[in-house]
């Protein structure tokens, strides 16, 4: 005797008459376009990514290149407009060079900016050939000044005049990469077993659940300390980086594995699920088919709101001198090499890496928690 | 506080040290009569809680010269780096036992024992103790106590290591009298005097008998039981708990301990101190000129950081630190206390360490690679790569200019300087140092421009190195690393864990690891980069097994010329006098010089301290060494407070 | 059931009240546009409709329980309990305090989802209990009495134990009998009901109109009743009022409307309704055709406009105006206006 | 009730032994043993040691024993309560880690107090307020808590003390409280100090708290019993305390479970860089010289105590959340 003529449906969703059939990833994009601080989040993260993958490119010197006569030398800035002792003014990208002083009884130098000399900077000037992201053979910067032992510290300088804003693009790459593939590794161990949990429940599940639980009620810091300590000798500078890739993710797939339970666990009773086990469809169908596309889009928001926890958990590693560690340049590291009083004294310049972490991590965050709400806008 | 002149220029490090000191006079003043003393021993004495202070001091108590005669009263604060830094603790009040050195770190002078005699070929000593020294509990001193700590650290049961069970040529102790006796050894043990006048002195005067020998069992039948009613498995671990030797970190740790320091503990060095506290020792032996007891200043006060140094750092900006070098004196600190120094009411002093080198790169010449160590053994490899070293720029970029291009090599200011050794093969010269690859056989290079070994793998060197040591080594690698690099060696540091680093060095397959340049001062006593001596010269580890024979069963038969290093060496243990053994040891360090087995990079540079304006008599030079622990050796018993 | 005669002063008056949701990123949408309803004491005014045709935004209007981006830009809602002055409840603050003094107290309301209509955490005892606290100053204990008393009335067994206990340990039916109790608290004289009976089964369903109508006969307050059921309106009450998008397109007595529905849109909803007849007469269900657009599609003139068999020239533009069919029978259709002669009989 | 805390008490028990198990691995791990690394700093100081004495202190430690018989005699011991000796205090291990466990729980504890009474009101605030301006500086002030990385926060805090107020943050006491019994005095003193580690220690649990507490919160505003309340006549605030926030804290408590690890860990941290005597700097020592018994005992009642945390915001919830005590759903 019902007057309804639908199907009962959310009343938002059957507000809108759809006019073209849209994707599940392109309503999910309409929906995220309409958090304008995820949107924004989500070109600084795209950013920093870009970073990571042209760090040669955009990099405007080796990382590694040191300079007696620029140790602890302030960041220089980059100046657009030049202006004449008569008063007349052009723009012109430059620097500006330093005045040094070597104070032998303090043990420093001393740097002032002079603005009476002016270093021009030009873009894509040449220099030694590299290959940009391991592969592409290059010989040309985006940046640079091509005056021969001019200073170009636009970030200012370490300890060893080396270029911070070079270290801190490759130090990009390691600390973003090193999020990334934690997360990636953590996904797959936590779809696959959190997956295997949620579909199967029974004894597999409570001794998943139970694991996880345990997994997560150790402190964290032993955990590391124990396994970094526990690493082969003989491990190379990049397998340890793997390897602290693999500590991280091995703490990070409970996380996931619980979302993905979850939702599994929801999903396997949906009228599509049954459905599609009543057509006789195999396990392994259904859910490669049908379950994990249906979540797909949460777990991805899930998975970037564990990336800063990663490069989070990177730098606390090395600040204990369990990470990485020098010669390695990961945000990590520098921000170790921050860690004194004299560096906050004299160098502030010297805490950008921890600018950098807190940009990319608000951002990360604002990114995940757009995408989780574009994914699943009822589900919060 | 002055110190103008030192700058970068090279060479021109000379010690001004602080109280020219008449070692004849020490000797001579022990009439000086009981003139003074803290007002609250004063007090206690009225009150009959302490015996007089004639009663305290010994006959012939021990006279510290100073600038100036001092006031008592104070209380001197430092900072200790986490629970376990029993080194500052040795270093600032541990060191009193036997003979100690003067203040140049040359010459042996009395301390507890008035005189001594050797015979002629350096088998026994005989020393004669001052007459009525006090422990601190008001017990004397006698040779029984001596005996006593002989016996423990021969005791297989009490772990402790030192010279006194030094299995190649360990001691016995002859007792004369109460306070006669004598040191025999089986072997000629030449340079006894220098040992004992070192911070392993400090193990003969460490246990008092009265005290220690009730936790073990031929003392005190009881032992074990009162060892397992006290929580502990053995009298063994419950003695080792009381009584530790020397200067294991729980040996701080137990107030109840008599003992022989200018101040005793008040606030013990546990696991969970925040602040380690002395008291001074009512029965110290020690008087000014003018005869008042020592010392002047009334108590130590260590704060305890969990293991950062920032907050003492800051503690020392703050001008909450009166005396200190250990852990915040760095490089990159200098600066930063600089400009400090009127705010914090502090001047910086200057501090000569006795390590000659800042990096001392020891390729494995007793690899097990039968290439490598070929290559590494090959002198002309080694002068290569001591030529394709840009060590100015090092200096410059990480130094900040400090220091000078120098090998692993006695410091200026030691006897057995020689400017050759130092200097030889520093130069930076591309050129020639491809002529010494050449010569070591390395023409071929790969496309990378490393060159090819005698199997045609390129030449690349992992060097092992702890960060956490000493910051400044990666810096310093990371350096060579570019320029080795470019003359075609490849270099791939290992930055690992210090217990790793030591397990790597029997097993033989590490390629070279980095260390500072010990025995810079020390040479005679600490030679382990001149030829393979101990466990640390890790360069050729195997064939110092060979000549100190800890671990026989990796021990390898050295080549000729460092056989004949052990010879001479042994000869100069074997010497009585300090002109024959300095002759020998020369001949020692020729031969180092001929066969340069290690490449340094540059001279340690000068380090400071923070001295508080108000704190007198404390030196505006000193070392800094463990051999010869500063500040202790400084003889803080005459600083005072203004 | 008797017509009800104009004598009866209405106790809750809404005229010309429109609804407007607005949102940052659309145009605003009006819910419901220009609802003219009386509520009388002891009458019932069933408000039927579709899902989403604004009946119960209507319901929440009167107590002002819509969500932050609704407003009522016009009309009134005139409360005027037995003799007092008039109070409009639209213009009244949020959260004011004659708002709230009102709220529960005077006009209360119950729930579609007694199961989530209740806080799963508090017992029922407590959240009957606080209305009394509320609103009649009463202590905990004598609250509870007559919490008791009041469960008792509508029904529930064992009272006294099922006051101490949390909504998810009784049935769908006891909850929404607690519910009722607890709208029924502090005697109302006006109860509102969204749909109590939805989501019940068919015989509690039945139950809970009976309890309903009794408890009115105790009580004697004015209901508002917002259903989707045809058959819950004939069993329940007085007037009816049908809604199609945001309009209340017609409006009367139930007798008169079920029997001459004036308004295209009734007519098809009494159509699709199955009758009770012998196999062999059975004639099929006439569903309406076409589905109901999106609010902000809807045509400026008659909302039906899309769906009317009968739609003509003005409908989509001009919005009909509210014609008096006789009897207090209104309906908005411009066929009643056009020409007798084409009437829809 | 009583049902469902036996039974979560079991599981909390298998728990440990687990956690025993792991912490007594970890401690295993590295390659080498007390003995080598007490070596190790012996030689830094170039002294060496008698090989004879080293295999009597092994056997004296029984180091030279395979694992589950060092196990089995750590897990016996610590059912007894002992917890062994550390090798290089020489001390029982209870005796030398209960004041600083004590200090750690002290200072979490507090930590988590003062992240719940910041998180609560900004997270309610944020979550009734939604998008407005409050919301988001709360947002994005949470998120600032949760990205910066604590010993960073920590040095900056300490350096600016300084050079603001000339005063070194640090410590927990005065020089003076430091050995003196608990008094009014030294409870002023001890805040006085433990103020900063405690705001370093609850900046980023605050931002979680926020985080979890306005997402729950938005969910409950949006259900149906809400209305109810307000239709009952309550006052605004009242409808939101009363109900939706009491319903948004139940998920809230479950996370002081969760949050416990991460706080002990960044305890570890804040302690070394602050210089606070609480376990974590001790652990770190003691990893890293291997003085084994030390550190898992650390290791163990640090993960025993997250445990109990989890455990006790179980039995929170189920006190709380009628639908756990009874079995509902």
């Amino acid at each position: 005797m019902a007057v309804d003529t639908m199907t009962p449906v959310q009343a938002k969703a059957r507000a809108i008459v759809p006019a073209k059939r849209e994707s599940q990833f392109g309503l999910m994009w309409r929906r995220f376009r309409q958090h304008r601080l995820a949107l924004v989040s989500l070109w600084v993260v795209a950013a920093f990514y870009l970073v990571a993958v042209l760090a040669e490119f955009l990099a405007p010197t080796d990382p590694s290149a040191y300079s007696a006569r620029y140790t602890y030398a302030p960041p220089q800035g980059i100046q657009l407009i030049a202006t004449e002792p008569d008063g007349s003014w052009s723009f012109q990208l430059h620097v500006n060079g330093y005045k040094t002083e070597i104070d032998p009884v303090a043990l420093r130098r001393t740097f002032v900016i002079d603005p009476e000399e002016r270093i021009p900077v030009q873009f894509f000037v040449p220099s030694k050939p590299y290959l940009l992201a391991g592969f592409i053979p290059m010989s040309v910067k985006l940046m640079g000044v091509t005056e021969p032992r001019a200073p170009f510290y636009v970030l200012g300088a370490d300890r060893l005049g080396r270029d911070l804003l070079s270290r801190l693009i490759h130090g990009t790459r390691i600390s973003l990469s090193i999020g990334l593939a934690g997360v990636t590794l953590s996904l797959f161990f936590g779809i696959i077993i959190g997956g295997f949990a949620g579909f199967y429940g029974g004894w597999f599940d409570t001794a998943v659940m139970r694991v996880v639980e345990f997994i997560r009620s150790m402190p964290t810091i032993p955990l590391w300390l124990g396994l970094a300590a526990a690493m082969p000798k003989d491990w190379s500078a990049l397998q340890t980086y793997f390897a602290i890739t693999l500590i991280l993710s091995l703490i990070g797939w409970t996380e996931l594995a619980r979302v993905v339970r979850g939702r599994f666990l929801s999903l396997r009773t949906e009228d599509f699920v049954t459905a599609a086990q009543l057509d006789g469809a195999s396990d392994w169908r259904i859910i490669t088919r049908h379950m994990v596309p249906s979540f797909m889009s949460h777990i991805i928001a899930a998975a970037t709101l564990a990336i800063p926890g990663m490069i989070l958990a990177e730098t606390a590693l090395s600040f204990l001198g369990l990470g990485l560690q020098a010669p390695i340049v990961s945000w990590g590291t520098l921000l170790q090499d921050a860690q004194n009083i004299r560096t906050l004294a004299t160098a502030p310049w010297l805490l950008t890496p921890g600018i950098c972490v807190v940009v990319i991590i608000l951002s990360m965050n604002f990114f995940g928690d757009g995408l989780r709400d574009a994914a699943d806008p009822h589900g919060r | 506080m002055k110190h103008s002149s030192f700058g970068p220029s090279r060479g021109q490090l000379s010690l001004r040290l602080a109280g020219a000191v008449a070692v004849a006079a020490l000797l001579a003043a022990g009439q000086a009569l009981a003139a003074g003393q803290a007002p609250a021993l004063e007090a206690m004495v009225a009150s009959g809680e302490l015996p007089p202070l004639e009663e305290r001091l010994p006959a012939n108590p021990l006279v510290v010269p100073a600038d100036a005669i001092g006031t008592y009263g104070g209380t001197w604060r430092m900072g200790l780096n986490g629970g376990g830094d029993n080194g500052l603790i040795v270093k600032t009040v541990a060191y009193d036992s036997l003979v100690r050195y003067d203040h140049e770190w040359k010459t042996v002078v009395p301390n507890l024992a008035e005189s001594w005699e050797v015979n002629a070929d350096a088998t026994e000593f005989t020393f004669k103790l001052r007459e009525g020294v006090k422990w601190s509990d008001g017990t004397p001193l006698t040779t029984a106590d001596l005996a006593f700590a002989v016996e423990m650290y021969q005791d297989p049961d009490y772990a402790a290591g030192s010279w006194i069970d030094n299995k190649n040529n360990p001691a016995t102790m002859e007792v004369i009298d109460d306070y006669n006796f004598k040191f025999k050894f089986g072997k000629p043990n030449g340079m006894f005097m220098e040992t004992i006048a070192g911070v392993d002195g400090i193990h003969i005067t460490s246990l008092q008998k009265a005290y220690c020998s009730q936790f073990h069992p031929t003392y005190n039948e009881n032992a074990e039981a009162d060892a397992k009613a006290a929580g502990f498995d053995s009298w063994a671990l419950y003695l080792q708990d009381r009584c530790a030797w020397g200067w294991e970190t729980i040996r701080f740790a137990n107030p109840d301990l008599p003992s022989i320091y200018a101040w005793v503990i008040e606030t013990p060095l546990t696991a969970n101190a925040q602040r380690v506290t002395w008291k001074r020792n009512p029965y110290y032996w020690k008087t000014d000129a003018e005869g008042n007891q020592l010392p002047y200043i009334d108590a130590l006060d260590m704060r305890v950081s969990q293991g950062g140094v920032e907050e003492l750092t800051l503690a020392a900006l703050n001008g909450e630190i009166d005396f200190q070098e250990r852990h915040i004196a760095t490089t990159t600190n200098k600066p930063l206390f600089f400009d400090g120094q009127e705010a914090g009411g502090y001047h910086l002093g200057e501090v000569i360490p006795s390590a000659s080198n800042t990096l001392v790169l020891q390729l494995n010449l007793n690899h097990l690679d039968p290439v490598k160590r070929e290559l590494y053994q090959n002198k002309d490899f080694r002068i290569g790569i001591s030529h394709a070293i840009d060590r100015q720029e090092i200096i410059d970029v990480v130094f900040t200019g400090q220091g000078e291009p120098f090998q692993v090599a006695p410091r200026p200011e030691s006897n057995f300087y020689d400017e050759e050794l130092a200097k030889q093969y520093t130069e930076f010269d591309p050129d020639l140092a491809a002529e010494h690859f050449a010569a070591a056989g390395l023409t071929e290079k790969n496309g990378d421009g490393i060159y090819l070994a005698s199997d045609g793998n390129p030449v690349k060197i992992t060097v092992d190195v702890i960060s956490a040591l000493r910051p400044e080594w990666i810096d310093m690698l990371e350096i060579m690393q570019l320029q080795l690099g470019a003359a075609g060696v490849e270099i791939e540091l290992n930055n690992i864990d210090r217990t790793l680093f030591y397990e790597k060095r029997p097993a033989g397959e590490f390629d070279a690891q980095v260390w500072a340049g010990d025995g810079g001062i020390e040479a005679l006593q600490e030679p382990r980069y001149y030829f393979p001596f101990s466990d640390e010269s890790v360069w050729a580890y195997r064939w110092a097994q060979w000549f100190n024979g800890t671990r026989p069963e990796i021990a390898e038969e050295p080549a000729d010329w460092a056989k004949q290093q052990m010879d001479l060496y042994n000869q100069v243990r074997a010497a009585a006098t300090p002109e024959a053994r300095a002759d020998l040891f020369n001949q020692v360090l020729a031969i180092t010089k001929e066969e340069f087995p290690v490449i340094g990079v540059s001279l340690m540079p000068n380090s400071y301290s923070i001295i508080r304006n108000n704190l007198k008599n404390a030196p505006e030079s000193m070392f800094n060494a463990w051999l010869f622990p500063t500040p202790a050796s400084m003889d803080p018993t005459v600083w005072y407070f203004e | 059931m008797p017509l009800i005669p104009m004598a009866d002063k209405p106790i809750l008056t809404i005229s010309d009240m429109s609804i407007v949701f607005s949102s940052p990123d659309e145009a605003d949408i009006e819910a419901v546009r220009q609802v003219d309803l009386t509520l009388t004491p002891g009458k019932t005014l069933a408000l039927v409709g579709e899902s989403g045709c604004g009946k119960s935004v209507t319901a929440r209007a009167v107590l002002r329980l819509l969500d932050r981006n609704a407003s009522i830009p016009r009309g009134s809602i005139l409360f005027q309990p037995g003799g007092e002055a008039p109070t409009d409840i639209a213009r009244l603050k949020q959260d004011s305090l004659p708002l709230r003094a009102i709220r529960g107290s005077q006009i209360s309301m119950i729930f579609q989802e007694p199961m989530s209509s209740l806080s799963p955490v508090h017992t029922i005892g407590d959240q009957i209990d606080e209305m009394m606290i509320l609103h009649e100053g009463l202590k905990p204990k004598a609250a509870r009495e007559r919490t008791v008393a009041l469960l008792d009335q509508v029904g529930i067994p064992g009272a006294r134990q099922r006051a101490e206990a949390y909504p998810f340990e009784l049935s769908g039916g006891l909850r929404q009998r607690a519910m009722i109790a607890m709208a029924l608290a502090c005697t109302p004289q006006v109860l509102i009901a969204d749909e109590p009976t939805t989501a019940l089964d068919v015989t509690t369903q039945a139950q809970i109109l009976d309890l309903l109508r009794q408890l009115q006969a105790d009580f004697g307050m004015a209901m508002l009743f917002i259903t989707h059921d045809l058959g819950v309106v004939a069993e329940i009450a007085d007037e009816v009022a049908v809604m199609y998008l945001g309009d209340v397109v017609e409006q009367g007595s139930v007798y008169d409307v079920f029997a001459r529905p004036s308004h295209p849109y009734t007519q098809a909803l009494m159509s699709s309704i199955p009758k009770m007849a012998r196999k062999a007469e059975r004639v099929r269900l006439s569903p309406i055709k076409g589905t109901v657009p999106a609010p902000r599609d809807r045509p400026d003139g008659c909302a039906f406009t899309s769906r009317c068999p009968y739609a003509f020239e003005p409908c989509a533009t001009v919005r009909p105006e509210r014609t008096d069919v006789g009897n207090g029978h209104h309906a908005r259709c411009h066929l009643l206006t056009r020409q007798p002669v084409e009437a829809v009989a | 009730m009583v049902g469902y805390i036996i039974q979560r008490f079991i599981a909390m028990l298998l728990t440990l032994v687990a956690v025993s198990i792991v912490a007594f691995a970890i401690i295993q791990l590295p390659p080498g043993d007390y003995l080598t690394s007490y070596i190790a700093s012996l030689s830094a100081t170039g002294d060496q040691v008698d090989p004879r004495v080293i295999e009597n202190l092994r056997s004296q430690y029984g180091l030279g024993e395979p694992f589950y018989v060092q196990y089995w005699k750590w897990v016996t011991g610590i059912v007894q309560g002992n917890f062994g000796h550390s090798f290089e205090w020489k001390r029982p291990v209870w005796e030398l880690i209960w004041g600083r466990l004590g200090y750690s729980i002290l200072l979490e504890g507090l930590a988590v107090v003062v992240m719940w009474l910041v998180a609560l009101p900004i997270g309610i605030y944020a979550a009734v307020r939604k998008y407005s301006l409050g919301d988001y500086l709360a947002t994005i002030g949470g998120f600032i808590g949760l990205a910066v990385p604590n010993f960073f926060f920590a040095l900056i805090l300490m350096y600016l003390a300084f050079t603001w107020f000339g005063t070194t943050l640090g410590g927990l006491f005065s020089p003076e409280f430091e050995n003196a019994r608990w008094s009014l005095p030294r409870i002023w003193d001890f805040l006085s100090h433990a103020w900063a580690p405690i705001l370093v220690l609850a900046t980023g649990g605050t931002a979680e708290l926020i985080r979890i507490l306005r997402a729950n919160l938005l969910d409950e505003l949006k259900k149906p019993y809400v209305t109810t309340a307000r239709a009952k006549g309550l006052p605004e605030w009242k409808v939101v305390l009363k109900y939706p926030v009491r319903l948004a804290l139940n998920p809230l408590i479950s996370t002081i479970g969760w949050l416990l690890p991460a706080l002990v860990s960044g305890s570890v941290i804040v302690s070394v860089v602050m210089n606070l005597p609480t376990a974590g700097p001790m652990l770190l020592r003691s990893l890293t010289t291997q003085d084994m018994y030390l550190a898992g005992a650390i290791i163990l009642l640090l993960s025993v105590l997250t445990v109990v945390g989890t455990l006790i915001s179980d039995i929170l919830l189920a006190w709380i959340d009628p639908r756990i005590r009874y079995g509902g759903k």
